[in-house]
């Protein structure tokens, strides 16, 4: 079955479906300042896993530090919140050490691109069938508003008090060329299209970057005089055209725009199959 | 050495000890510098500021304290309260237990419902930071400029130097307003006791 | 260019009129306050202008009639404190 | 050759071999010298059982990996040296504050810094106990010849398992790129230990519960308990706190555990300490040439003794401290500029004197520079 | 307000203001709790003063950067907390082996792991000394109070360039988070000591040479001496070396400069020892009560004085044990599971009783707690 | 003066040039294997930096571990030989305290590429001033022949006994992607366009790389079969096609050929340039 | 206690201690090994091999020792050698202090010159190995092949097992001709004197 | 085509024939035997066949008249053992 007919195959999904998977026992309301984008990129990840149909038991939510990566606290899966930095070796010690694993990274610009950004170009050339779902905010949240890898070039924040003198990494980008196999963006505001994007990203058999985009109007937003959460939504919004538009617009046109959609897609061989082949050839010699 | 050494030593109160308390968004731990830094200009007082933060880090409730004392402050942290600010129903009832018993209670009445007390100050900072200062994100200040009228611990004017030298430009006015309607309604409501 | 032209119908009447019929059912979504922060997405978010604030900033149903059940607001709700009664 | 349990082995081969034994079925490395030929063997045995061997990007990623793997439910390891060490520390931390049974392999070189890849030394024993942040407490095993490198490696990971803790295994180059004849444990000869696996139902489960031995059951992921794992101070269910209740029962529990058991942990090795007056304390690949002088001056006729810590973390201190009372003298060699001196200098008895034997130039102690030693303190 | 030196001023941003004042001209680091405001204060204030900031993709970079803009002759220090120390290690040990002055700070949170991001400790302690793999020798100073994390701050400095060494400031959430209105320093009211740079001529020049002090004159990068700098071991021309007397002379080097000046670097403060009978021993945060506690219980009669341990490492193990001499018992107190009263343990007179006071919970202790101590072993 | 000129511009170059550049005291012949292209990369950039007339105090050369790392040490510049993977943090110290520098960092397949990943990323990403050239011999020479992140896939090292199940990165397309403004590649074979490679990239204004395609026989070789060192440097005449033909082969045929030349370049703003703005800014300000 | 211990201490030498030298592409670590392996086939000898690296990584000095014992072996690494082979220069100027006054010193008579003793063997094992066996690669077996003769320490057809054991595939007939090279050419030495 | 074809003459003209005179100095190149490790690169590269190994592997001039000084052995000398004695 293709994501498309899994969709379709799913049964209608109820509005409530997030409430079945949050973790019994929780406390609720979540740490998040109100509007914070993490919420809504969680309830997108819980509704793609309910349309996938698997089984809780076999998901393996790992994330770094940050305020993005407390989601699999929340979350009623095999969760693992590590060290800042370092969702992905350990992803991939569980996807490595039990291959039938469906295994999700959730990771902030920060945690994925600042002091994780050597695992994370690793993670994307070994092709290892994890999906990360990178929660990009332009900023440090969780220690306060941070510049970040991603903070654009003059914006502020608390460590750019005069412009950010250094340049940024387009995530997507660097994915693709570190060797990942899908690689796809979405925002907050576009809630259905992060949801499919993740659906696809999951089903994918390889290493797989869902960017999204997300609002944290508590810093971001407000050093960089932004607004409050539901500006930065429409914000998005405004600024965001699909890949297919965008190939069409020239790139002064395109400075500026979030492309959205499937960036990048190649069926290259997945690490956990190939090292398996190789286990079965020397266990068959034995 | 004769035992019952803890009958036999008082720690001494001499110092004045003022906690801020509210959620996340408050502005409690900026309020609590404002204040100790209005009331450092005073060169014979002592001032630490300290706070803390809820479990996580976003949200939660949050707390800051300012110890003042004319003598040199050996122990940063407050002990026993000589004044309490809540700014909601958690910060009071986490909060309340330390307070001294002869402390003073102040209380957003806007926000805060059930008091343990009979023995407190109430007045709608929030509200009164929505409806007469211009926004709520100075109910703080309002805050502040109650604290200067209940306690007399820092002259007013001093306050409003040291809120204005942290209110972002353009907001200068609302800041100033702010600290006025709290000592206003302050007084109106020590005047009447 | 005329195909177009026909779907094209008064903003009012496409996005103010609710497909369903609440009369004999509950109200059409569930807000759980406990957990809603008041942030006000849903309310700027919505095409159908279902919600009004309340004194704190929470929606609350002022045109409950009117909601078409698109899930704009529930799928942005970063507290999922909206669910639907019908869907 | 009829024996094919016999084999000239080398040291860092003989941890794949002990680790095998003990189940170890995941490796995950970054190459270092002295240590490379640990990852080496187990990318070659590995795949040959259906184990999994990867070489990360870097050692943090690899201690990374093999928490990832543990919690899934496999014995893991890697091996590193003092630089990889170095940088494993923050998520070996994590691995206390998760309790997340796992072993880690020092081959010790001399430091500091990238100092000496090719020289044996023992300067990173204290590192193994305090090199993590915070406060918890560490298991160290130190063997002395390529026969206990084996048996040391699958009592580590008895340990780690037994305990719910990383274990360090404190090897140096000597051993490490020592070749030496030995027989191979036959299948059990040697008890294999594993982790207890949850019995509550999935709705009752806590998994760090707080039980009377102190060790949380633990299941695999993918068994059906869907717990959380986090570096943050949490409590018995998993779940962050910042009670200081609840924060002094997680750090109680994290010391019990372990200091609670101690007899099961510590392992001495007691040469000829009956009627010692003075005693040599060592560990590691000391031990042989202390061996050997102690020997050699007993049939001189001087009483002397030794101590072999084969478990160097937890200190053993109450257990040393019996057999030194009655010793004058203790005389500590180590390949290193004083580390263990110090903990025993801090447990000593109050009528014995204590002597360092230091060695870090690069080359191991002598037989004869023990006995110049003893000479000197006699 | 006339006196545009009183401000109050937050603990982090004092180490700000006391490096700017030492000479800092160079920050790089990687936000973490409770530490950030230390980075967030140098970059708003160095681009003011010529001096530059930059925020690094993590710790080992950090700690990387500051050391290569040392050795380029600029001043230089990062800050960060139990997780970024951990990783920042090995980079700490590069650091020692060259003999690169820089200054690291420790603001300590609540441990193992992620911990307590928001909660005071002092924990990381034994890792100061201990953390880099192999052997060298530590400095680590533990300010008390706002004003002195100045003042602290301008001596680790000083050290750093006094003894061509890494130190480290353990600072904790406790005063980091802490805002004290406090008398800024005036230009010239402390001494500031830089770097001596060679006088020999390149041609002449030993990078590591060995001077009768230890410290070898260090020019920058760019100046004419174009040396050779690595974490190998190295001989005083700077190339690596594997022969035994070349190493034990660069080991012994990294800790006699240092041991050897021990009078410079120990700092103690000494209150009300004359006549003790119960010494308090404390370092960093905690003492500010001990103070009060001693104060109170001395008014009430009991023969009680306090040693406070500005300078932690090295252990000031002599001077210690002098002050302890005539004490019958003494009380530590520590933010964490018991580190420093090993060492007090270590070095403790033979007449003298040891307690541990400890407390791990998140909070600090109380000068009640601590009353209650003395009280009780009284 | 461009490139091009300031080649033209220099006095004829003599042979024995590098040996005015080797370290006084220190001892010869090197320590690296009979044949080993790391002394051909050296005396390489040792004519581009006589041709550059650069003066040798206000080059810093730096390094991590490795067998290439081990070049500083001969050469009389200002040599920090670092911790292994961290070359490129201690040179951004460097340069970024004294922005006049020319600093070159000279790293391994495995120190800039594996454990030194992020920094690699990071450094491109800031623009900074420093040249990296990266000697890719596809194996840890140094530790005796593991996988590195460039071996390719299914062949032979220490840790890839059965061939390796991993794929490998192109040095040259991440640093493009994580921002580098100057990018080329070289082999030791073409010991003159490497030598031009790394005029140009040391005489660019921001982060630059010249990747240089080096054989160690001594495993890469072995464990492959690739012969000695003569054959492998004959293998790269015989592999290497130039950028401009390369643009007309097909990606079939591109299969299995280094691409030599300059790769990418563009001239985006620096990063010490960028944060002086900062600094005058702020002490005008004053 | 009396003192002057060490004179009455001898370290007893109930073992064999041999050691390959070289430089570090000659193969003297896995000449050793296949050594060490070829002995311990013997059950009652206990073999331990260790080696040492030259200062840097590549190239350089590098030797490797083997001590055989029928007791335990205490004390891993050689003490003082009974048998030194070198096939360098500068390895037998670093180690032949290593040599015990009464054991044996074996040279590449091809490549040492310089040689402070009388008492030694030579034979130019690396033009053997080239000449005869068909590669240099295999000098180091050719000298194994010459140990076995001149100390009897192991078996032949021992050695030769041990040695095939590491042969690449291909290589066996080269390395069985190396070991018999080495032997013969060493017996009509040994012979000779 | 026709130009090209000019270009082109033997093999051996073009590659063997030295373009100096060396009758009144120097041999053309200088080997630093106690550097050079005997790789046999120079050897193998050198268009005109100029060297010859030695007992060790190590490269003597054997046909010094032929080398036009084309720099190709001492570019690609990786111990720095060949300089040219007139370049
Ligand atoms: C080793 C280490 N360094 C630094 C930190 C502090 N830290 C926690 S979260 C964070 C950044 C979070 O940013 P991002 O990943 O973008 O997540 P966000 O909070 O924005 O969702 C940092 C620097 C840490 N916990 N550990
Ligand atoms: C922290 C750390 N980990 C591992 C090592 C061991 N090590 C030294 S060099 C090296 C790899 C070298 O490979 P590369 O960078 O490709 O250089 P080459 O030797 O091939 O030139 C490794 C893994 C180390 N020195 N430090
Ligand atoms: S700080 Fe920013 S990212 Fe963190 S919870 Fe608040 S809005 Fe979200
Ligand atoms: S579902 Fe929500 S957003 Fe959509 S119309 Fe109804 S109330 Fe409005
Ligand atoms: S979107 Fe959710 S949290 Fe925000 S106001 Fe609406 S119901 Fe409340
Ligand atoms: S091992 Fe390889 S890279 Fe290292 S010196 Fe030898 S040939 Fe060169
Ligand atoms: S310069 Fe060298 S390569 Fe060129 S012809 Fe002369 S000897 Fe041959
Ligand atoms: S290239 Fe250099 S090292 Fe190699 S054989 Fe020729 S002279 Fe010797
Ligand atoms: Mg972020
Ligand atoms: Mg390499």
């Amino acid at each position: 079955m293709t994501t498309a007919e899994k969709t379709k195959a799913a049964p209608r999904q109820r509005s409530d479906v997030i409430l079945n998977y949050l973790r019994p026992k929780k406390k609720f309301p979540n740490v998040w300042c109100a509007g914070c984008g993490n919420g809504i990129v969680m309830s997108a990840i819980v509704r793609a896993i309910d349309k996938l149909a698997l089984s809780k038991d076999e998901v393996a939510m790992v994330s770094g530090i940050g305020c993005s990566s407390r989601m699999p606290i929340y979350l009623d899966f095999n969760a693992l919140h590590t060290t800042h930095g370092r969702a992905l070796p350990f992803a991939t010690g569980i996807k490595f050490a039990q291959p039938h694993m469906k295994v999700i990274v959730i990771t902030g610009d920060g945690d994925a691109l600042a002091i994780g950004g050597n695992h994370f170009i690793h993670a994307c050339r070994r092709n290892i069938d994890i999906t990360a779902i990178l929660v990009n905010n332009y900023i440090y949240g969780m220690t306060g508003g941070q510049g970040s890898p991603t903070t654009p070039t003059a914006a502020f924040s608390t460590t750019t008090p005069y412009g950010n003198a250094e340049k940024h990494f387009d995530p997507c980008k660097l994915a693709e060329a570190a060797g990942a196999s899908y690689v796809a963006r979405a925002t907050v505001y576009h809630a259905p299209q992060l949801e499919k994007a993740i659906m696809q990203a999951v089903d994918h058999r390889g290493f797989s970057l869902v960017e999204v985009i997300s609002n944290c109007h508590t810093y971001f937003g407000r050093l960089n005089r932004l607004g409050d959460a539901v500006s930065m939504l429409k914000e998005y919004k405004e600024k965001s055209v699909t890949v297919a538009r965008a190939k069409r617009m020239s790139p002064e046109e395109l400075k500026d725009k979030h492309v959205i959609g499937t960036l990048y897609e190649d069926d290259k061989t997945e690490f956990c199959d190939e090292y398996q082949k190789i286990v079965d050839a020397q266990m068959g010699e034995k | 050495m004769e035992h019952k050494l803890l009958d036999r030593i008082e720690i001494p109160h001499d110092r004045f000890e003022i906690r801020l308390s509210g959620s996340g968004g408050q502005g409690m731990i900026l309020g609590s510098v404002m204040l100790a830094e209005a009331i450092g200009t005073d060169y014979t007082k002592r001032v630490i500021q300290t706070q803390s933060y809820g479990p996580e880090a976003r949200g939660g409730a949050s707390k800051s304290d300012v110890v003042i004392s004319s003598n040199e402050i050996y122990y940063p942290k407050a002990m026993q309260l000589d004044m309490l600010l809540t700014m909601t129903q958690e910060s009071l009832d986490r909060y309340y237990g330390d307070l001294h018993k002869e402390g003073v209670l102040i209380v957003d009445s806007g926000l805060v419902t059930r008091i343990p007390t009979d023995n407190y100050y109430g007045l709608p900072f929030t509200r009164l930071a929505r409806e007469e200062a211009g926004h709520v994100m100075v109910a703080n200040v309002v805050a502040l400029g109650a604290i200067a009228a209940f306690t007399g611990i820092v002259p007013r004017e001093n306050l409003i130097e040291a809120v204005l030298s942290h209110a972002p430009r353009g907001t200068e006015d609302k800041n100033r307003a702010a600290v006025e309607i709290g000592y206003r309604e302050a007084m109106k409501i020590a005047k009447k006791e | 260019m005329t195909e177009s032209k026909a779907e094209q119908k008064p903003a009012s009447e496409k996005k103010g009129k609710s497909k369903y019929d609440y009369s004999n059912g509950p109200p059409p979504l569930n807000i759980n306050l406990a957990w809603c922060k008041a942030c006000n997405i849903c309310i700027a978010l919505c095409p159908a202008q279902v919600f009004e604030p309340d004194r704190d900033g929470k929606p609350v149903l002022a045109r409950g009639e009117d909601c078409n059940q698109c899930a704009i607001c529930w799928v942005h709700c970063p507290d999922f404190a909206i669910t639907s009664n019908y869907k | 050759m009829v024996d094919t349990q016999r084999k000239l082995l080398l040291g860092n081969l003989a941890c794949v071999h002990g680790a095998i034994y003990a189940g170890m079925r995941f490796f995950a490395g970054y190459p270092i010298t002295p240590s490379t030929e640990v990852a080496e063997g187990c990318s070659r045995e590995l795949p040959r059982i259906g184990g999994r061997f990867i070489q990360m990007e870097d050692e943090i990623g690899s201690i990374g990996a093999v928490v990832g793997a543990s919690v899934s439910g496999v014995k893991a390891m890697t091996a590193t040296s003092g630089p990889g060490y170095s940088l494993m520390v923050e998520n070996i931390g994590y691995a206390y504050m998760t309790e997340t049974p796992c072993v880690i392999i020092n081959v010790q070189r001399g430091g500091p810094s990238t100092g000496l890849p090719t020289k044996g030394s023992q300067s990173d024993t204290m590192q193994a106990r305090w090199g993590p942040h915070g406060d918890y407490t560490a298991i160290a095993v130190a063997p002395s010849t390529v026969g206990d490198t084996v048996t040391e490696t699958i009592r580590a990971f008895n340990l780690a398992e037994r305990f719910r803790t990383p274990v360090t295994i404190l090897l140096d180059e000597v051993i490490s790129h020592q070749r030496e004849m030995i027989s191979l444990p036959k299948p059990g000869e040697h008890q294999v230990v594993d982790r207890v696996k949850p019995t509550a139902s999935p709705e009752e489960f806590e998994p760090f519960a707080h039980t009377a031995g102190g060790v949380s059951p633990m299941p695999a992921y993918g068994e059906g308990y869907r717990y959380v794992i986090t570096g943050l101070t949490h409590d018995a269910m998993g779940f962050t706190t910042n009670r200081p209740d609840e924060i002094k029962l997680k750090l109680d529990k994290l010391r019990n555990k372990i200091l609670n058991f101690k007899s099961e942990i510590t392992k001495l090795r007691i040469e000829m300490m009956d009627d010692a007056e003075i005693a040599f304390v060592s560990y590691g690949s000391v031990s042989r040439a202390v061996l050997l002088a102690v020997a050699l001056a007993r049939k001189a006729g001087v009483k002397v003794g030794m101590i072999q810590l084969y478990t160097v973390w937890p200190f053993p201190d109450e257990e040393l401290r019996d057999y030194l009372v009655g010793c004058h003298k203790v005389i500590v060699p180590e390949l290193n500029m004083g580390q263990v001196v110090r903990e025993v200098g801090r447990i000593l008895p109050p009528d014995t004197e204590i002597h360092s034997l230091l060695r870090y130039d690069g080359e191991i102690l002598t037989p004869m520079q023990l006995l110049e030693k003893l000479e000197e303190v006699m």
